[in-house]
């Protein structure tokens, strides 16, 4: 109990309640409004953070995480192309997955600093934003190389800059950086007071989806679940020594740690579906989802935190 | 006030919706009528949520040869790399 | 354990579904299912908020008579001024 | 940013996204459960305010709001039909839809004022709902007038007082009435604490719609649109020398203002299909949505309230 | 409105709105969140309070409390089948219906002991959980008394355990009990602060659910009329002196009054629906949502807080 | 890219969604697709919330034999005690 925060604990009921075949499920209007939600209240936080902040400071740093950020799905991509013998369309698919992010796993990490009043840079969620561009465009190109310019990369585009989960996140941070927190304030009784409450109630919903896919693992062999389990240390490893390169607080290491080895199961997916629709997306949704989201949540959070503190100290 | 008419039924991925309508009203259809739903085929389960996404399930009424240029345009465009399932019944539209 | 009967399908204004229900079952029918539905037609677009209204979709399976005498009958009082589509097609009721 | 209150972002992200063509929507489920939420959150406000004012002194006001608010539609009604050369139905039905009234409009001015600190009275929500009256009554009877007595009184009443959104409105100015701010203290923290953030929540939900709109503006042809901005002008003005009149404080008479200049587009709707149906709802609703409600937000607001300072100071 | 919580006001403005037929309807995703939220918020409020006490001492309790419970469904299948002359299948599923709880009318009678400010003890939701599985168990032990073994034991087992409602009831309690009052403390704003506006928010559609109930009252008769509101009586009062021998608290014994007293309508129509099919449950349902449920709220509560005070003065 | 099948739709009780469905592809279904609906038969009205529970409705295509084992088996089991219609129809699969 003690690196592990309770919110988890209703993603563990939904694990089993899914396992136990109960009949409990979240209607999926009542999904969709927690995940606006939760985009929503995110973008709004860090929008007000940044508006404290001089945004020129951080650019060095961000073009640093998005760089680093970017090694993820390019070195994914062979290892699952060439050891994983996974087709072309497959491998660049899970690599753009394994390269985004999981708001939900950064938001239970930032709950997890909080519960141990341990601060962090307020603009960890413009980096969020960023890091899903790199992964989503490397994972096309990657689908693509060598082939005739099919791409419609105007519908990608339109479809990373204005698929609901970016434009939330963007919207939220804009209306937050305006607003400012003085005018965010009447909102706050909903979008902050009750952000953990809707995470642990998402994270119900979680454990029932990911308890849906557990059944599906065998079906993708012993490569894959390695795969799913190994790359979000190394990644969180990486995302630790950067941070401390860029000078960020023991906090930021141990948020763009999770941020780097979370895999996203929101933006990728449809963004994949649409760019890449040869892909499988039983495939990527299955091990980011089935595998490192649970890994992270239950392991790998408190895994990270303690290498951020080993590092750190 | 009793037309023979061919009724075409389209399932498809929630997240084509638009694209589908785009395609069928372009092809000429002067309707649709559409609802949610979930199901299993080929593509695996489609289960509604944000994550694996639901169907989405379009009823188009027209004359057969405008359901024979719908289903072969889509067949074309979209049947190897989505979920969709296409069938057709003779119906006698009443209004 | 199979009988020929014939399957109705309204789709009309979520607004009207429970005038339309009160009618169809006046007129004798003895069940019907109905389910939540958006579309496109001659009264424009039915997207489903409060602001703009859904549609319903409502399905009754009866005699031929029966069918023909709801049609005539909402075709009279209804068509001119709502969304209202209807179509009939022979089924094999199989309980 | 001065006169804007920060709900207004939510808006403008959500027309945005509308006209983007984004996948964002608010699923309809949720869309209903907040329209109760306010219409049950005002009720109770001017419910729980109601009950600190004698009942008597409230009649004046209300027969001479309800009659000069009856003069909106009887005025509109000729305009559209010979200026504007519409049907009959038609120009009843959107007469009855200006005489009418918007609760998110009044509820951006409501947070306005709060955001400015300047007190209204509490009883303006009871004139909301009394205008809902006269104006859908009018309607009916402009649009049969001269024809046989067809029309269903029974049905279009049994719609206007039993209708979702009266029905939230006076049961919860019921139930605020009786219960008393005491009595509702325990429901504070989910009806008013929460409200701003659930209006937030809905105007995101009514800019994706408007955006649906604004594509249909140009069918509608120049008279609409200019009708759709000129009528609210005039209503708002006619509003404010009203209350000076009636003895209102500022924050009362910019409110009245924002009641006459707003337009319905939940509770008209759904009466006039019934009452008149062979009135085309693309029409009412296209300007009332497409055109006076942005409008008013956007413009009409600091107009109106600049001219509210105007007259008053 | 001394004994009568102003939750209670929605429930009747529901049951207006249905009588009258209103087109006011809570979308059934909206109906199952507040569900879900209800007996997850019950479930974690119970364990909070577990935790401070030795659970041990409850044991003796529970035992008395789940055995005299026992006697209402044994007590009135005999009634139902020999005076009501009703079918075995029919009697038996309406008795467990009667031996198991509602877990909204419980919350009805916490909210009014908050109203008056009288303590109870927090493990009384423990007594609720457990009370579920005597009701259901004899309810398909009567219904199949003298057949061939042909009920599907593990399939109603894993119904009472696994059915959403015990789930959410023990989940949340377990999470509450794991996390404890500290480690629950960011989700209060939402579990516990938001607690009474969304239980009136949820009697506002159990009124319009009742009322579409209340037409059918007269296909049942008046036996069933009489037994849905004397068996409540009856078990209340059963209630009240077992509390009082068991040393409970006034607060407790009118709990344990109206839990005896209540019927379900979750749990119980689902469980028997799978273990007792060939029973009708519009009966039962009829009787515990269309009559009980609304007498209780209505005049049980007020009922058994009297006999409370008059048992325990 | 046109084959005869048969459309089997099976409309019972929510509750039942997941058993029905096990026994369908138990009897050898390669897909199904199901969606919420509410209704009125001889088993009352079925309104769709907690208390009421609602229906689903299912449709199943594929050779009239695979319909024909699906609506004997259901009818045997669960015909008499839950709400359940089913009904059949030819249709053109399209793919
Ligand atoms: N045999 C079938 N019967 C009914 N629906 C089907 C069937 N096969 C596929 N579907 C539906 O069509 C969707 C797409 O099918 P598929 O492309 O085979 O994955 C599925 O998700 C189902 O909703
Ligand atoms: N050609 C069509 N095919 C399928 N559904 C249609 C068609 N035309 C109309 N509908 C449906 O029927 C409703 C009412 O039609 P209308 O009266 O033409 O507006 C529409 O909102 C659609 O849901
Ligand atoms: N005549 C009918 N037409 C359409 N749907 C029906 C009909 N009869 C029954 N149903 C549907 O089938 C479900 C179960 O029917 P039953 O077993 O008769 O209660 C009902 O709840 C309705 O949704
Ligand atoms: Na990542
Ligand atoms: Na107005
Ligand atoms: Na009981």
């Amino acid at each position: 109990m003690n690196a592990i925060e309770p919110v988890v604990l209703f993603f563990l009921l939904g694990v089993i309640a899914g396992l136990a075949r109960s009949d409990l499920k979240i209607p999926s209007a009542i999904y969709e409004a927690l995940s606006i939600f939760l985009l929503l209240a995110i973008g709004l936080k860090g929008g007000v953070k940044l508006a404290e902040y001089p945004l020129g400071s951080l650019v060095v740093s961000a073009l640093a995480i998005v760089a680093v950020g970017a090694l993820i799905p390019l070195a994914a991509f062979p290892v699952l192309r060439f050891l994983g013998r996974m087709s072309r369309a497959d491998s660049a698919s899970i690599a753009a997955h394994y390269g985004s992010v999981s708001v939900v796993t950064f938001s239970v990490g930032v709950a997890l600093l909080d519960h141990k009043a341990v601060s962090h840079e307020g603009h960890m969620i413009v980096f969020l934003v960023l890091l899903e561009f790199p992964a989503l465009i490397l994972g096309v190109i990657l689908a693509r190389h060598g082939e005739a310019g099919k791409t419609q990369w105007g519908r990608l585009l339109h479809e990373v800059f204005f698929g609901k989960s970016i434009l939330l996140l963007i919207g939220g941070l804009l209306v937050g950086y305006i607003a400012g927190a003085d005018g965010i304030k009447p909102l706050d009784n909903l979008f902050f007071d009750l952000f953990k409450g809707v995470l642990a109630f998402f994270l119900l919903e979680m454990g029932l989806v990911a308890a849906s896919r557990i059944a599906d693992l065998r079906r993708y062999g012993a490569f894959l679940i390695t795969f799913a389990i190994v790359t979000p240390i190394l990644s969180a490893i990486m995302g630790i020594f950067l941070a401390q390169a860029l000078g960020l607080s023991q906090g930021g290491a141990f948020l763009l740690a999770l941020l780097y080895a979370s895999a996203s199961y929101i933006a990728a997916p449809t963004a994949m579906r649409i760019a890449v629709p040869d892909a499988n997306p039983a495939l990527s949704i299955g091990a980011s989802l089935g595998i490192t989201f649970p890994f992270n949540i239950f392991l790998g959070i408190p895994l990270y935190w303690w290498l951020s503190e080993w590092i750190y100290r | 006030m009793s037309q023979m008419k061919t009724l075409l039924v389209i399932v498809t991925e929630a997240v084509l919706e638009r694209t589908i309508i785009d395609e069928v009203l372009a092809l000429g259809a002067k309707g649709f009528t559409s609802s949610e739903a979930r199901g299993l085929g080929t593509h695996g389960m489609r289960s509604g949520n944000w994550t694996v996404g639901g169907n989405v399930r379009i009823e188009i009424i027209g004359d057969e040869d405008l359901c024979e240029r719908i289903v072969a345009t889509l067949h074309k465009k979209y049947d190897t790399d989505y979920g969709l399932l296409m069938f057709t019944c003779p119906v006698n539209l009443r209004n």
